[in-house]
Formats: structure tokens, C-alpha cells, sequence
């Protein structure tokens, strides 16, 4: 890896090491307690989400445009990286409902909108695993990337058209966000964090996918992974200790960020390897 | 048969050839096929392409129906340069027989041809016309996946003859045609010739095509490889 | 050369294209002969699995019989009997039908098809389930935006699925988490009804999902296809 | 093709208006996860025949009463004096976060004028602060 390729992981990793303890030193909420310490991981997971998708929304328009390869790359990676997110802010969301709402899952908009999200993204991973001519792939998931997105704003919105149980958004709120400035600094560092984890990633699916398209063997068909997400068993007895909630939602959380990250790497060793062999 | 001749020959193309392909490559699912092919189909004549199995003679048929883009190199096929939208205006000009019957099972093999016809303005009267021709009146009213491969060959073939097409192209014409049927080739290629037209036809059996085309060229390995003319 | 013969109007096409598959559904009977029997015991399973409990059942009924007509739909829509092979798809484009023509042509047929699927389960939804029938004339105009909104969906997913092994599975996965708002408002419309409020915000719902998805489906068309 | 282009330009007009309609019209307020108080009261009728739906709102403070099997409380719309309430009965253990003056959305069915609730969610709101600033209006 070059001096630029390292810079970037570096950076990530003071950051998330920066907001994990500003999160862990912001104080705690007057009606949740130390509960709140979930949303710091489960806002950014969420926020990725979107992003990630409006990322393969302008890398699909990108390709109809300009037709380039790497563009086609770009939204592909984006969508995955954006379906892992999604499941991680469902997994999170779920972890933080337990204990506040008293449920893992309700029939909220905002839920349903969520998990139909994660659905449609899901059959764009599908549908692009599914096709193998990488021209018709990139033209088919393009065109699907671009009426896929409809689905993000409703998901956005669905808080503010719909009356609710999951509360509308602090932060992006017309007028001063309504939360203590202490927990706001945790909440947007635990953002910017998160965002360069997600720059991290992206690059690393981009780079994995076009180690792929270079290796071009017909083995090579660029396998999504579909994203951990950790079902809640049921029937399992709820601890009582706030702190066991936010341990429980840490763990996922970076467990599954650093699985995710390994994966990827691994994956781009072994075709570098293969590609070495077939050399 | 009285079918429309259009008995004066045609004005002479603009361009030379009905068809003309210039170091044209083609990929299909990332395999290259087709590897700076020069080409020109020139009006009135009925071209061979004769080569091995897979060696890209059907890709070839698809690139001059329009229906493939060429990686690299340019083409030209009746008047329209391949990759552009004035193929979409050309393509209703191009007829291919291909080698897998191109019919619906549920219909009749005269549904079948009514359907294109009014998809593309031919008249009733010209189909039925074409469906004699091939011998095939009869049995017009036989579902199609309960036909032979011969008949529903014939089925096609009556279809070229009723689109009466500038560019004919037949993929493997005489796979599954008896002794009998096969002088409809002969026919429906010198409708097409007859109407200033060219056709194009692709084989790997060299003596059939030697009789049928005037002037044969070889695929090898995705490149057009020799031109001899045949001997008349 | 030939006198290019008057092409026929892209929307004479399209009809010519339902008519096409309508004939050959009415070969076959892929959709009103075995997809719409399945929902049909579907409908009667359900049941011994949830207990027959009578006012439960009156509840579910009009739920049940929209999520059947959903899933199930979605198969009809991606009916063997109306794929192109590539021959096919190559003759349709040699006849200059462009992918937009295609499509609509396919979506009619579909439409036309789902509105024969659910006309044939209702009555069996209303005899099994017996649900409460109050304001069942705005039904209609609801079964009839599901079955443009679907087949519109299942025709754009079919075109996106094109010519891969993996369609039949594949498409349900594509159209199923977008119909969302037609089974929404489907399942309201009879709801709001039974309660004498006005269901015209739900069939104003679909109608907009409708539109969305079919203008959706004419500006994507035309990319799907390489060759123009 | 003009004539189908012109077609496309219209249907966006009109989808474009009907999505306005939707946002600004009155379908918001049937597309709703629970009832507030005072909508639950206004169309008791509707939910005679002991049909589950949810409703949400406050837990009014100091109405709390802890029964054998459950709690007791009155659920209000708002906090100022005068708002719709309804009297609750919810079966089984509250969720963890319920105080009163928090939000909670309760599902169970009408029994003569008192809800009869088996599911409570709590809803938390927007707003977070740390627990020295308590101000009025918690919830």
C-alpha cells in the first residue's frame, strides 16, 4: 500500500478512536440514560446508508452519461457498502428499540421504509451477481440504481409525512438542533467518523472490484456479500443494565465494521495472488 | 406467386456496398469474437461466409442486422453507421433467418407471420401470398412448437420473402430443409436480389454455399480471412 | 429497394404486442389456469395455518386477498409463456420495435391478465373469508390500478431481468418492495370505505405510484437496450 | 414521437401535481402509526366491535396507579390543562424507560371508555440533554 493509500485508514482510525470516546464521555440522557450512547453509532450507520445510495445514484447517471467502467465500479461498490450499512443501522436501531420502545421490530413507516430499502438494494446486489457481460450488468444495474433511489428520500421522510413512533430528525432540523451541545459534538465527530470508516471501505470494494475486472477470469464474478446482519433471537431475556445495551451495540457495531473491512481486504489479496499466478 | 416485385431495379445505392464494415471488433460476454473484420455486402449479390463453429460467423450476421455495436472500427449498413440512432430507421430494412426458429410456440405459424406483418405494415394478403410459396397454405394453422424444424424453417423463410428486405441474412439456411425445400433458398434470394437488394448467407458446409452465393469469404478466428470468388 | 412500407404507430404496436401475448396466454393458461388456481389455495391455506377463527378471518380477508394477488401477481407477470428468447427479442427489433414499445406492449398484456387473476379470486376471497362487503364498488377502480401498476412493474423488472437464468426468481426480489403503495392503498381503500371516510387520498396514492412507475418505466426503456 | 414526448411532459405535470396532493393534502393524517387521544375519541364508533388499534400520547403525571397484573394510568394529548385523555389499562410489565409524562404508544382495544392495552412502546422524542438541565415540558 503507498504512503497515500495508508494516510486515509490512519486518519479513520484516530477518528473512530476519537468519536468512540467522545461518545463513551458524553453524558447521559435524562430519559434514556446511558441508552442514548446508541445513537452515536446507529445515526452515522444510517446516515452512510443514504449517502452510499445517492453515491450509486450519480455513479449510475454517471455511466448511462459517460459509459466509463470505473463509474459502473463506483456504484456498485457504493450500493454494497450502502446495503451493509443499512443492515447495520437496522441491527442497531433494533438493539437501541429493545430497551426504549420495549421491542426489537413494530410495524413503524419509518422501519418498514427502512427494511424495503435494504430489499430493494439487496436485489440491485442480486441483479448485478446475476449478469455476466459486464456492459449488459452495468447497463441493467444503472438503470435499476436510478429507480431504486426513489425509495431514500421516502425513507427520510417518512418521519416528518408520518405520524411515527421513531422521532424525526435532531440534527437536520430547520433551527437549532435539539440536543445538548456536548452530546451534539459526540454525535457529529461519531458522523465524520463513520464517514471516512465508509471512505475507507468504498475505496477498498472499488479497488477489489477492479482487481476483479483486471483478473477477468470467468470465476471472477464479483460476488456481493451480504451485509451481517444479526438477528435478534427471540425469547432471549433482556438485560436490565443500560450499559450491557450500549456494550451489546458497540460490538456490532465496530465487530461488524472491522469484519466487513477484513473481508474486503482479504478478498482483494486473493485475486491479487490469483492474478499473480496467472501471470 | 403475385407477390410485389418492385419491378424496376432499385437507383443505385449511395454507397457502394448494401453493407461495410472497416477493422470492425466485437465482444460478447468479454470473449472477443470478432477482431478488425473489413467487409462490404454489395447490392444484387448473395455473399457466403463460410467458417468453423465459433468462429464468428453469426456474430458477424448481427453486427450487419444492427442489432450488436462494434467495439472498435466503423460500419455502415444500408445508409446507417452502426452505434448511432439512425440504425433504429434502417432496422426494419434487415431480415435474419436465424439458426433457432425466431417464432412463438403458442401461436399458429400463420399467427406468427401475421403478427410481424402488422408489427411492421406488410399486408395480409402478402403473407398469405408468401406462406403458398413455401407450400406451407395448408399447415399455416398449425401451433408452431408442433411443427418440424423444416416447416417451421419454411415458416421463416416465407417471412423474409413477405418483408421483402434490402438486406437478407440467413443463419445455417439449410439446416433442417429436405432436398425439396431447399430451392426455396434459391427463391427467396433472388427476390431480394432481383429488388436490388443483397443477401448474406452463413455456413460451414462449403459446397452448399458455393452454389448458393456468388462470392464466398472465410471467418477464422474472428478475422475475415480469404476472398476468392467462386468459379461461375 | 423496397418502398418502406407505413410502419404502424408506436401505440398500434403496443396493442398488436398484448394482443400477441393475450393469445398466447390463452394457449397456454399460464396465468388464469394454474398462477391463479395457486392463490386460490393460497387463500384456503392460510387459514389452517393462522386457526379458523371466523372474525378473525373477516378481518384478514381483504388483507390476505391483496397480498395473494401482490406475490402472486408478480408470477404472473413473469409467465413463461411471454418471454422472448433471444431469437424473438431479435425479431421484435429487426420489425424496428423500439424497447419502450416493448415494454408498454408487455405491461398491457400483463395488466389485462392481473385484472382476470384477481376477478377470478375475489370470489373466492369473499367465500372463504366472508369478509364485510360495505362500499365494494370502490374496489373496482382499485383492482384496476393494481393491475396497471403491477403489470407496468413486472414488465420493467422482466426487461431488467432480460435474458438471464436467474428471472423468475430475480423479479419477484425487483417489484415486490415497489409495489409497496398499491398494496397500501389497495388494502385502504375497502378499509376507509367500511368506515364512511372518503378513499379517494388511497386510490390518489396509487394513481400517483401508478404514474410514477410507468413514467419511470419510458425514460428507462430505451437504456436498457445496447444497439438504439 | 413528438406527439409520445409531449405525452411524457404531461404525465410529469400531472404526477407532479399529485404528488402535492399527497404531501399537502389530508392523507398524511390517515397514514398514521397511532392515534392521539383525541382522534382515538372521535372515532370510538369505528372501533366497537373490539378491533385492536394503537394510540399515543402522554402519560399524564401522578395518574399512575400499579394494579396486580399491570398499571393504571391516563394517557393525555398534550401537557397544557384541557387536552383529550383517555383512561388506560395496560397488562403486563411496562417497558423499561416508562415514567410518567413520557410518551408511549399503547395497542389493546376499547372496553366501555377504557382502553385496554396488552403492548406498550415508549416513544422517545427528538430532543436530548443531559439530566442536571431538566427542563418543563419532559417527554
Amino acid at each position: 500500500m503507498t504512503l497515500s493509500g495508508a494516510r486515509l485508514p490512519a486518519v479513520a482510525g484516530v477518528a473512530v478512536a476519537a468519536g468512540l470516546a467522545g461518545a463513551l464521555l458524553a453524558p447521559p440522557d435524562r430519559l434514556q440514560g446511558e441508552l442514548v450512547r446508541l445513537m452515536y453509532v446507529h445515526v452515522p450507520a444510517a446516515w452512510l446508508a443514504f449517502l452510499a445510495f445517492a453515491i450509486t445514484l450519480v455513479a449510475s447517471i454517471g455511466w448511462l452519461w459517460r459509459r466509463r467502467p470505473g463509474a459502473d465500479r463506483v456504484a456498485a461498490a457504493s450500493a454494497e457498502v450502502g446495503v451493509f450499512f443499512t443492515g447495520l443501522a437496522i441491527a442497531l436501531g433494533s438493539i437501541w428499540g429493545k430497551p426504549t420502545w420495549g421491542v426489537w421490530w413494530t410495524w413503524d413507516p419509518r422501519l418498514v421504509t427502512t427494511a424495503l430499502m435494504f430489499f430493494v438494494y439487496l436485489g440491485y446486489l442480486a441483479l448485478r451477481r446475476a449478469t455476466v457481460d459486464p456492459v449488459s450488468r452495468a447497463r441493467r444495474s444503472a438503470v435499476f440504481g436510478v429507480v431504486a433511489f426513489v425509495q431514500v428520500p421516502i425513507v427520510h421522510l417518512s418521519v416528518l409525512w408520518w405520524r411515527t413512533l421513531h422521532q424525526p430528525p435532531t440534527v437536520l432540523q430547520p433551527g437549532d438542533p435539539s440536543i445538548d451541545h456536548s452530546m451534539l459534538a459526540a454525535l457529529l465527530g461519531n458522523l465524520v467518523a463513520f464517514t471516512l470508516v465508509f471512505a475507507v471501505l468504498l475505496r477498498e470494494r472499488v479497488r477489489l472490484a477492479a482487481a476483479e475486472d483486471a483478473l477477468e477470469t470467468a470465476e471472477e464474478s464479483a460476488a456481493a456479500i451480504s451485509p451481517a446482519m444479526r438477528c435478534p433471537r427471540r425469547g432471549w431475556r433482556a438485560p436490565v443494565s443500560e450499559w450491557a445495551w450500549v456494550v451489546l451495540g458497540y460490538s456490532v457495531a465496530y465487530g461488524a465494521l472491522g469484519g466487513y473491512l477484513a473481508l474486503l481486504v482479504r478478498r482483494r489479496v486473493r485475486v491479487r495472488w490469483r492474478a499473480g499466478q496467472s501471470r | 406467386m403475385l407477390l410485389p416485385l418492385h419491378q424496376p431495379p432499385a437507383p443505385a445505392p449511395r454507397q457502394a456496398g448494401v453493407a461495410r464494415l472497416d477493422g470492425v471488433a466485437v465482444n460478447v460476454e468479454r470473449t472477443p469474437v470478432l477482431r478488425g473484420v473489413d467487409l462490404t455486402v454489395l447490392a444484387g449479390e448473395v455473399l457466403g461466409v463460410i467458417g468453423a463453429n465459433g468462429s464468428g460467423k453469426s456474430t458477424l450476421l448481427r453486427v450487419l442486422a444492427t442489432l450488436l455495436v462494434p467495439a472498435s472500427g466503423t460500419g455502415h449498413v444500408l445508409g446507417a453507421t452502426l452505434g448511432t440512432t439512425a440504425c433504429s430507421a434502417v432496422r426494419s430494412r434487415v431480415a435474419l433467418v436465424g439458426h433457432t426458429p425466431a417464432l412463438y410456440p403458442h401461436l399458429t405459424l400463420a399467427e406468427n407471420l401475421h403478427v410481424v406483418a402488422r408489427l411492421t405494415g406488410v399486408a395480409a394478403a402478402t403473407v398469405d401470398g408468401a406462406l403458398e410459396t413455401v407450400g406451407l397454405a395448408g399447415a399455416a394453422g398449425r401451433r408452431a412448437d408442433r411443427c418440424s424444424q423444416g416447416m417451421q424453417r419454411r415458416a421463416e423463410l416465407a417471412r423474409a420473402l413477405a418483408a421483402a428486405p434490402s438486406l437478407l441474412l440467413l443463419d445455417e439456411p439449410h439446416a433442417g430443409l429436405d432436398a425439396d425445400s431447399r430451392g426455396l433458398i434459391d427463391l427467396v434470394t433472388d427476390r431480394v436480389r432481383r429488388a436490388g437488394g443483397a443477401c448474406v448467407a452463413v455456413s460451414h458446409d462449403r459446397d452448399r454455399l458455393h452454389t448458393l452465393a456468388d462470392r464466398v469469404v472465410e471467418v477464422v478466428d474472428g478475422q475475415v480471412r480469404a476472398t476468392r470468388e467462386v468459379p461461375a | 429497394m423496397t418502398a418502406p412500407a407505413a410502419a404502424p404507430t408506436p401505440l398500434r404496436q403496443c396493442l398488436e404486442l398484448a394482443r400477441k401475448d393475450l393469445r398466447a396466454e390463452a394457449r397456454a393458461g399460464e396465468a388464469l389456469l394454474v398462477t391463479a388456481p395457486f392463490g386460490a389455495v393460497a387463500l384456503l391455506l392460510v387459514p389452517l395455518a393462522v386457526g379458523t377463527d371466523t372474525p378473525l378471518l373477516r378481518e384478514l380477508g381483504p388483507g390476505l386477498f391483496w397480498v395473494v394477488v401482490l406475490l402472486f401477481g408478480v408470477l404472473v407477470t413473469l409467465r413463461a409463456s411471454a418471454v422472448d428468447g433471444p431469437a424473438q427479442l431479435e425479431l421484435l427489433r429487426l420489425c424496428g420495435i423500439t424497447a419502450t414499445t416493448r415494454l408498454f406492449g408487455r405491461a398491457l398484456a400483463n395488466a389485462a391478465l392481473l385484472l382476470g387473476v384477481q376477478v377470478l379470486l375475489a370470489p373466492v376471497a369473499v367465500v372463504l373469508y366472508d369478509p364485510d362487503l360495505s362500499g365494494w364498488p370502490w374496489l373496482l377502480p382499485a383492482m384496476l390500478l393494481v393491475a396497471v401498476g403491477l403489470g407496468v412493474l413486472g414488465a420493467l423488472a422482466d426487461a431488467v431481468a432480460q435474458g438471464l437464468a436467474e428471472r423468475t426468481t430475480l423479479g419477484p426480489l425487483l417489484v415486490a418492495p415497489l409495489a409497496v403503495p398499491l398494496l397500501l392503498g389497495a388494502t385502504q381503500v375497502l378499509a376507509a370505505a367500511r368506515y364512511d371516510r372518503g378513499p379517494w387520498p388511497w386510490l390518489l396514492l396509487m394513481a400517483t405510484a401508478v404514474l410514477v412507475v410507468t413514467l419511470a418505466a419510458a425514460l428507462c426503456a430505451a437504456h436498457l437496450e445496447e444497439a438504439r | 414521437m413528438r406527439r409520445y414526448r409531449l405525452l411524457l411532459v404531461a404525465g410529469f405535470g400531472v404526477s407532479a401535481v399529485l404528488v402535492g396532493l399527497l404531501f399537502f393534502g389530508n392523507l398524511n393524517r390517515n397514514l398514521v402509526y397511532y392515534l392521539t387521544p383525541d382522534e382515538a375519541v372521535a372515532q370510538r364508533a369505528d372501533f366497537d366491535d373490539g378491533r385492536r388499534l394503537q394510540i399515543g400520547g402522554l402519560v399524564e403525571p401522578g395518574s399512575v396507579v400499579r394494579t396486580p397484573d399491570g398499571l393504571r394510568f391516563t394517557l393525555a394529548a398534550g401537557t397544557e390543562p384541557g387536552s383529550a385523555t383517555v383512561a388506560a389499562q395496560h397488562t403486563g410489565a411496562p417497558a423499561q424507560l416508562f415514567r410518567s409524562g413520557i410518551g408511549v404508544v399503547l395497542e389493546g382495544s376499547w372496553r366501555g371508555d377504557v382502553f385496554i392495552s396488552d403492548t406498550m412502546l415508549v416513544k422517545h422524542d427528538e430532543n436530548y440533554g443531559a439530566p442536571d438541565q431538566q427542563a418543563g415540558g419532559a417527554g
